[in-house]
């Protein structure tokens, strides 16, 4: 039970979050095609939080909006590329490749949970994940292989990003199901190599004394955006919505 | 010919029948046509700020969804409108260059910024339901493509309308802090709403010539009585009052005789001087501008994979 | 008494929301000399708006921390001028140069004020206020002078600033001292012409119905604001600090 | 000649006289002394944004005009530590490429986030408390105007331990919830402030050379035993645990011996893979490069009018 409801929590947290830095683009996408494609893929992840937060929160004997807008930052489980402020298209693209190839092979090993309700959640949000991803890949490849500049940019993206990605493959003795770098790697490497991109290699974003986002420690972004979040809830904890 | 293809037309406009793209039509009529629909998709987009304001910060993660949601049927309104003026001519891009230019408006209740979570429930209700006012005539616009986009607009601006009315029930069995939350937010776009529907008919001129195209169906006053008629018991079963002393039932009239709007505030707000008209074409100008190589690198991959690869014709624009 | 503590509040809501916009500013000046010179105005300004909130409590009943942390957006009385976000540094200095050439007009008219608090208030602020205000004056001429670029921002920051100005000059009931707009425009001419800047005209940021901040309407950036500045405090209302 | 100048300099050093900006040096001495004041003075700046990312959130105006403050005096510190650079040929401009280009280092306790007001608490105790152990000796440092920016800085550095220390005891002397935050920010804090002391003597070879030329006083591993055994019963008044379960008192060595510190942490961090490294040094690199139109703007003014306006040589860099 404890460990079911750490870990709904922990990829609850991660589309909770991933959502809202999507939110924040609205109305500031290239054109208006991204802006309801973007809104659809917040509108999906925000579903997503919902019914984990909700099969957490059954566990635990609180509400999803309980766990959403009255946890501290500490208790958020999201890994840290869930919070990274994206700070152009290319950010926001080259991400949701990374998160949504990452979480599409883990909601894969998920589907078959024993635990029923996180089952057909994996299984449901599997097919949105395989439409996130398409999204992705087809602009990746589109800015890497459009002009110059885009191929730049789209570059400099992946390059500021990847140390986010160590994180993903970390070990986690709460977790249910694991993925496997090198699958992950290899659906990156089919859509860099279309998109004339490479796979940067090297850096890390590296834990503090061992714990990063699946222990409560996020980077410095964390706050702000729970700030934001939180607040009109917070403002008033006896109102009804 | 040019006699034929004017009785053509006048004849479709008498017997109420659509006027579709491949129609020939007046000049006047294209122009304006396209004037009305751009306008009204600006609004549409422009329409999505005030309220995506309030997405990141929505205190419970149902009405997160459900105005993420509405937010995302703006955007779509908007492409679906942008498409309607495609057919007369005009190109998204040429349109989107004068919205961010200044030189095509969008609704000047846009221009109002949204203060609290209720102003997103009241938005729901006033806003759209003076939209809707607005909009309900048009799907028998004399204009197929944009008749026909109205009725599906029409359709899920009535869905918003509904949502914005049950959050502000909901905020009103709340606490007190949550009431009076929502009678503010009525206190301050109350007034705006009115103004929705444009200046009064003695100062409307080109209200004759639209409604003989077939292409408005009531003039402003009519539709702001209307609005008022309606909202006054909404206002009531809300439990909330509207600020206007002179508000009262006239049962000769058989109306709401309702006070004098400030068309002073009206005409300062169109002219640019609201408190968010910089903010809303600055935003809307910056998405524009920054997407730009964006745009590029979509149009030149097409260019180099003619087949592979169907990139939207829009994104060109 | 009811009038005072009125007017204190939002007085010192200016320069508490001042400050915070300023404080935003630490770690991205153009150069150290700035930084030390913006915290010292940011701290200034921090210093004024506790005098005042203090006076304002006083009355009240309340400490300044439950006037700055626990009250709702409604509640403050800033001008919108002060919650602006900078965009640039020709913004931080054109803003400033605004702000405290009117805020020391006024402070000169309040130092013989009735109120003896309000009085010593205004008297030592006006000290710290002619400081800023030559501060920014030295960097608009500077801008204005520069490089063409450096101009053309100039310019471009006054104009976007501009319509924010008109507030400051409404009458206000419940003001215990008003100043003359053509006074402080007689101050900013000297400068801009000194820049060889023009002073712009026309457009001015409309009211909501007749409101606007000194009435509790604010822009859309106060919310927040207020969200970050009170996110701490109120997560732990029984908190000691 | 250099040879004389070469005695009169080990003299100076002898004798525990100040070497002086005029004064002959070895080259050696000149290039570390420039990379100890630098690094010194990035740590300054690199430093203000850890606590800075609190200022606007702190939950109390005093406590937000005593952390403005502080950030202040860092800013004043980085000034004043590049100026004492600068008296040895080295300029601010070069040093703050080195920076932001990654060429020159600063310390690596920085590349850790904050995140919490405790944060602010435990970097006033800890950090500071370790710098000042660091720092303390080097007002004896042989450089002169390094030892005396070293007085200065110390003075302030202790008044802002204490500020530290003193938030810290009202926290915990606060709600549970307060107490929480103060030992998990002590759990995130302790291990990389005996980082703070640089490797173990056995892995630190230039020590030797900076000790003898006085321009470092104490080893690594002795200042390192000295913050702990200064820190121990600071931890106890204040009712925190450190993390450290081989932390204990060694009556025959009078001191407290502690578990071994995470070098390869150390240096991963020292690397490039702290958890903040990149955003440190992008965000001061923002600072810099979205300045430059500023600082240009200044020399052209003061160009311009030479004898008006005085702009401080700095804003050339």
């Amino acid at each position: 039970g404890a460990a079911l409801a750490r870990y709904c929590l922990a990829l609850g947290d991660d589309a909770l979050i991933y959502s809202h830095r999507l939110q924040e683009w609205l109305t500031r996408m290239p054109e208006l095609e991204e802006e309801t494609a973007i809104a659809n893929i917040a509108l999906d992840l925000l579903g997503q939080a919902r019914m984990l937060l909700a099969r957490a929160g059954g566990i635990l004997g609180q509400s999803e909006d309980q766990l959403a807008f009255f946890r501290s930052e500490a208790e958020f489980r999201n890994v840290r590329l869930a919070e990274h402020a994206d700070r152009d298209f290319a950010e926001v693209v080259g991400r949701l490749l990374i998160f949504s190839s990452w979480r599409l092979a883990l909601f894969g090993a998920l589907s078959s949970a024993s635990d029923p309700v996180l089952a057909a959640i994996a299984a449901k949000g599997a097919n949105e994940l395989t439409y996130h991803r398409d999204y992705a890949a087809q602009w990746v490849i589109r800015l890497g292989d459009g002009t110059e500049l885009s191929h730049a940019r789209m570059q400099a993206a992946l390059d500021a990003l990847w140390p986010l990605t160590a994180e993903l493959f970390l070990p986690d003795a709460s977790a249910l199901a694991s993925v496997d770098p090198g699958s992950v790697h290899a659906v990156l490497d089919m859509v860099l190599a279309a998109a004339g991109l490479s796979r940067p290699g090297g850096a890390t974003l590296g834990p503090v004394s061992g714990r990063a986002g699946r222990d409560g420690v996020h980077t410095e972004a964390m706050g702000y955006i729970l700030a934001e979040m939180q607040s009109v809830a917070r403002a008033d904890p006896d109102a009804t919505w | 010919m040019s006699v034929d293809l004017q009785e053509h037309f006048d004849e479709t406009i008498a017997h109420e029948r659509r006027i579709e793209p491949r129609d020939w039509m007046p000049d006047g009529y294209r122009a304006t046509m396209i004037r009305q629909i751009a306008q009204h998709a600006h609004s549409e987009i422009i329409g999505m700020q005030p309220e995506g304001n309030w997405i990141t910060r929505a205190p419970s993660l149902r009405r997160k969804a459900i105005l993420l949601a509405k937010v995302q049927d703006e955007a779509g309104h908007g492409m679906y409108l942008y498409s309607a003026a495609e057919t007369l001519g005009a190109g998204r891009g040429d349109m989107t260059a004068k919205l961010i230019g200044g030189r095509q408006k969008y609704s000047s209740i846009f221009n109002y910024p949204t203060l609290s979570y209720a102003d997103v429930g009241v938005i729901g209700w006033l806003v759209d339901g003076a939209a809707i006012c607005n909009q309900v005539p048009l799907c028998r616009s004399s204009y197929g493509p944009y008749a026909r986009a109205m009725i599906r607009i029409c359709k899920e601006e009535s869905f918003h309308q509904r949502q914005g009315y049950e959050l502000l029930l909901t905020m009103m069995r709340g606490t007190a802090a949550q009431r009076e939350m929502v009678q503010d937010a009525v206190n301050r776009f109350w007034w705006p709403s009115l103004m929705m529907f444009g200046p009064p008919d003695a100062d409307s001129p080109n209200t004759a010539q639209s409604m003989e195209w077939g292409i408005k169906r009531h003039t402003n006053d009519e539709l702001r009585q209307r609005f008022v008629d309606m909202s006054v018991p909404q206002a009531e079963k809300l439990g909330v009052t509207l600020p206007d002393p002179l508000l009262r039932w006239n049962d000769e009239r058989g109306h709401y005789d309702f006070g004098p709007v400030d068309w002073d505030e009206f005409k300062a707000v169109i002219a640019g001087n609201g408190p968010c008209n910089t903010q809303r074409v600055a935003r809307r100008k910056a998405a524009h501008d920054e997407g730009a190589w964006v745009r590029e690198a979509a149009m030149a991959h097409a260019r180099k994979n003619p087949e592979r690869v169907r990139v939207s014709p829009e994104a060109s624009s």
